[in-house]
């Protein structure tokens, strides 16, 4: 048992050292595609930490997420930045000074609060053990995700607000879309991803009502397809052709969720609140669109925008 | 028992050939060969540390998930080693210049 | 059993580590690409083992999840964009 | 329908907006305006409820608070709301007709509509994480739309908008980290309940008062604003500026007030009013030798910002009736400067849409090319200074009276040279602009354009100034946080 114990002690600190020499590695570097690679191995050793830590929700959106999707969006902002400036900030050596201090007096803060709260954190999650009490009424048995769909599904559809906003934010950047040269060999092998990647994208969608899973996870795994498609020369990818569809998909999942928030209102049962028996549907209903909203989202943040005609 | 056994004696081969995917990537001398010997590496070293588990799990619902991972890892590293194997290629024949 | 299967994830861990410093120490670009396909292997084996450790499926999941996805992050990363530039 | 409804429909009918405008872009401009003008209606049907009805708590999706979110809807958060719904309103009336670009237009209304979304739902926050998710919209879309402005400096000056937005954000993150840790929940009125005065309480506060200060630009922190605020689309700079900051002092000025309120004290305050002198002396400073208008604008926003800060160390040291009168009067203070500031910047768009320049000194002639812009921009000046009749004078007048009552005087010293300075920069940009030039062009201005800056300008003077008693004696005893 004792052997035991300290074989979690001695891999927790190879963790925390990998973890700890990744974010270093990844701040001091000069060179930004240096830093990206350390960036997309950072995601994947956390994803690990998170495992280690009992958070399976949280490795799985962290592997998707992070790792993943985040890392092919930074590789393709990365590679559409033409011009190497950087923006530098000021280099005055008050305004470093005064930047160093504010950091140390705020680091200070962060490891003061929690040097504080430690002793104490397992009592107050024993207190907060709401969510379980309240879950066989929420219409999913994993109470992940009943906590992001039903307890505090406001949150989850203003996140889904941001998204939308992130992409518009995007557009008005007004990257240069550049098109890719297709190779044979990539694109057949793409072939066989993309199914597979739809098929986790659905099975993750559909784990998230009983085990670690969901919209977030499942969209990233969309946008995955999407994006080996557009590599393999589908200039689309996969998307619908027709500008408005693809509008409609973007704002299908922010909107199915408002409607059914406002209908219930309607209904006489409040913003959101959903009744017991049909929770389980509105959910799954939600859910499903928020994953081609998230998908697509994902798709076109990495394309730049709708695409437009393209020159063969 | 017997069962265990067999499983520490996988897991240790497939930790044999993460180690010599290392030392491959640390002393091979050109990057093909370092290509070359990883993606054995990673493939087989997976493999078997996928198979020594296999006599560990639950149940064969597990069992399952196991493989997949394993058929699905070899797809990935197939298209990951084309893929930079290509780039290598067209790095060394001077079509790029900004790596 | 545990016991042993742990011993073997740290191992992994260190094998992680090293193969993270072998990659810093590299200047060129595929090296370190090669170095990334490593760890993400060596990753995708820790999450298996601790699945088994801590009887989690969910890793299998997150397993999975990862092997797709660092397809797409190397296809994105080593593409060619027309004009020649990479 | 209830009338706890009227919560739930202020945020919900900017968002719906949004979405429509998204898929029927051809008639975004029709949806925009039009959702915004229903989202004032509704503000103004909230603001009536809350002096009616008392405090709307609203618990979402029927869950226990704690549980589930709810929705906060005091006297302080529905006059805020109001603010903000009709500088939008007026915003999105003047937008209509400002975009020339077709792409800017179809990507300006659902980032706008998102925007006043993000605000809505950010006074309305009863859940500290739910503020979160609110300041990550707000963020997100301000710096996308000052994208908009399409010009280099625009995108540069985004970007930076951005990282110190996600910045902000994550050091305000941290602190709820912390908080939930300690005592399990993420509800505003339970932390309030529980919190103690211990080493986590100090750091929560500290780490939120950091992030919320780069969010508002309080100085020295005020470096991203600037830039920012004088490169983005006039409309957008104007909801920037009398909105977005205003956003982040609301949020110091809960978590101050209400959830820290036993952290507090007149040592910390006072450090708080220190950065606020400065930001008014610096602010007011650069701003009067401000070449452009748009830069002196965003400069006087830092000032008024300031002055909103200052606020505070008079506020901890003062007690009951006065303390209240004086907490209306800063929030009088804000109002006044969102309706000024909204104005001045949409006069300082109709300027650049017919100069091509905004060059204070090349101004020359505009009282005689747009006189109702110029009356627009000293109506604006008058707020910004402080004089009789705005709201800004009220909220002046009684700080002063404040800082008399309590013998901190050095405040009186900060104030008056902020105010003078002020008038400086004012009477200099009007000077220039009453510059005579022969054979002036009058050019047609729409009236879309011009109206609603009048509108914002009319409120900011005369609205705030000789309708303020009974706003000002409402907010004072009833429902603001101030007696928390």
């Amino acid at each position: 048992m004792n052997l035991l114990d300290g074989l979690w002690g001695v891999l927790d600190l190879l963790l925390v050292a990998v973890l700890l020499l990744l974010a270093m590695a990844a701040v001091l570097s000069s060179d930004r595609r240096r830093s990206m690679m350390l960036f997309i191995v950072f995601g994947l050793v956390l994803a690990l930490v998170w495992a280690r830590l009992h958070a399976p929700d949280i490795a799985l959106a962290e592997a998707a997420i992070g790792a993943g999707l985040g890392g092919a969006l930074l590789m393709a902002t990365l590679r559409r930045d033409t011009h190497q400036q950087t923006d530098q900030f000021p280099q005055h050596p008050v305004v470093l000074w005064g930047v160093g201090v504010l950091v140390m007096v705020l680091g200070t803060a962060i490891a003061w609060g929690l040097f504080s709260v430690l002793p104490t954190v397992e009592q107050t999650w024993r207190k907060g053990a709401a969510v379980d009490a309240q879950l066989a009424f929420s219409g999913v048995s994993h109470p992940v995700t009943a906590v992001l769909l039903n307890f505090r599904a406001w949150d989850t559809l203003l996140e889904l607000a941001v998204l939308l906003a992130a992409i518009f934010g995007i557009r008005a950047l007004g990257y240069v879309r550049s098109a890719y040269v297709t190779e044979v060999a990539f694109s057949q092998l793409a072939v066989w991803l993309v199914p597979l990647l739809i098929l986790m994208a659905g099975y993750v969608l559909w784990a998230g009502a009983h085990s670690p899973g969901g919209a977030f996870q499942a969209g990233a795994l969309l946008a995955g397809a999407g994006i080996l498609l557009r590599l393999a020369g589908y200039s689309h990818a996969g998307l619908p052709t027709t500008r408005w569809l693809v509008r409609l998909g973007l704002v299908a999942g922010t909107g199915v969720f408002l409607l059914v928030g406002l209908g219930l209102l309607g209904w006489g049962q409040g913003f959101l609140h959903y009744p017991i028996a049909y929770a389980k549907w509105w959910i799954l209903l939600i859910e499903m669109l928020a994953t081609v909203s998230i998908g697509m989202t994902l798709t076109l943040a990495f394309m730049g925008g709708i695409p437009q005609k393209e020159a063969a | 028992m017997i069962l265990d056994a067999l499983s520490v004696l996988l897991l240790l081969l497939g930790l044999f050939f993460f180690v010599s995917g290392l030392l491959g990537l640390w002393r091979f001398p050109d990057t093909f060969a370092r290509l070359h010997a990883l993606t054995k590496a990673d493939n087989l070293g997976l493999g078997l540390v996928m198979t020594g588990l296999l006599f560990q799990v639950p149940d064969v619902l597990w069992a399952i998930k196991f493989i997949l991972v394993w058929l699905l890892a070899l797809v990935a590293s197939a298209v990951n080693a084309h893929l930079i194997a290509v780039f290598l290629h067209r790095q060394q024949e001077g079509h790029d210049e900004s790596a | 059993m545990n016991t042993v299967l742990l011993a073997v994830v740290v191992v992994l861990a260190l094998v992680l580590l090293i193969s993270l410093l072998i990659m810093l120490s590299r200047t060129r670009l595929t090296d370190r690409l090669l170095a990334v396909q490593l760890l993400g292997t060596l990753g995708v084996a820790i999450l298996l083992m601790l699945a088994v450790v801590m009887q989690q499926r969910a890793f299998l999941d997150t397993a999975l999840v990862l092997v797709l996805l660092a397809v797409v992050v190397t296809a994105v990363f080593t593409h060619r964009q027309r004009g020649g530039k990479s | 329908m209830n009338e706890a409804a009227s919560v739930v429909w202020v945020i919900s009918l900017p968002l719906l907006g949004a979405l429509l405008a998204t898929v029927w872009r051809q008639y975004a401009a029709t949806i925009g305006w039009v959702s915004s003008a229903l989202t004032a209606g509704c503000a103004v049907w909230l603001l009536w409820v809350v002096q009616r009805a008392g405090v709307q708590e609203l618990a979402l999706g029927g869950w226990e608070i704690g549980l589930g979110i709810s929705l906060y809807a005091d006297g302080l958060a529905a006059v805020m709301v109001l603010m903000s719904s009709l500088v939008v309103l007026g915003c999105s009336v003047y937008a209509r007709h400002y975009f020339r670009a077709q792409r800017q237009h179809e990507l300006f209304w659902p980032l706008w509509l998102l925007l006043a979304t993000a605000l809505n739902a950010l006074f309305l926050a009863g859940d500290l994480f739910n503020v979160y998710v609110t300041l990550e919209l707000l963020g997100i879309s301000a710096s996308a739309l000052t994208a908009l402005g399409a010009k280099r400096a625009a995108l540069r000056a985004a970007l930076r908008y951005l990282v110190v937005g996600l910045l902000g954000s994550m050091l305000y993150l941290m602190a709820i980290t912390l908080l939930y840790a300690a005592y399990g929940t993420l509800n505003a009125v339970q932390i309030a309940e529980a919190l103690q005065v211990d080493p986590l309480g100090w750091a929560a506060l500290l780490l939120m008062l950091a992030g919320l200060a780069l969010k508002m630009a309080l100085f020295p922190l005020h470096f991203w604003l600037p830039p920012a605020h004088s490169n983005a689309p006039a409309p957008v700079s104007a909801a920037l500026s009398a909105l977005v900051v205003k956003a982040a002092f609301y949020l110091v000025v809960r978590l101050w007030f209400e959830v820290f309120a036993p952290l507090t004290t007149p040592l910390l305050a006072n450090a708080l009013g220190a950065l606020g002198a400065m930001a008014v002396l610096w602010g007011s400073w650069s701003a009067l030798r401000a070449e452009r208008l748009k830069l002196l604008a965003a400069y006087s926003s830092v000032a008024q910002l300031g002055y909103l800060v200052m606020f505070f160390p008079l506020l901890a040291v003062l007690e009951g009736e006065a303390r209240q009168w004086l907490f209306g009067a800063m929030v009088l203070f804000a109002l006044s400067h969102a309706f000024a500031k909204s104005a001045l910047f949409l006069a300082a768009g109709i300027l650049l849409q017919y100069a091509g320049h905004d060059r204070i000194r090349e101004l020359s002639g505009t009282t005689q090319a747009l006189p109702l812009t110029t009356f627009v921009i000293a109506l604006a000046g008058i707020a910004l200074v402080g004089l009789p009749p705005s709201g800004a004078f009220l909220g002046k007048w009684y700080l002063l009276d404040a800082a008399f009552k309590t013998g901190q005087w050095w405040w009186v010293l900060v104030l008056v040279a902020g105010s003078l300075l002020a008038t400086a920069y004012v009477f200099r940009l009007l000077g220039h602009a009453f510059g005579h030039l022969p054979a002036v062009k009058r050019p047609v201005v729409a009236a879309t354009q011009e109206i609603p800056a009048l509108a914002l300008a009319l409120l900011a003077t005369f609205g705030l100034g000789l309708g303020a008693m009974s706003l000002w004696s409402w907010l004072a005893h009833t429902g603001t946080g101030a007696g928390l």
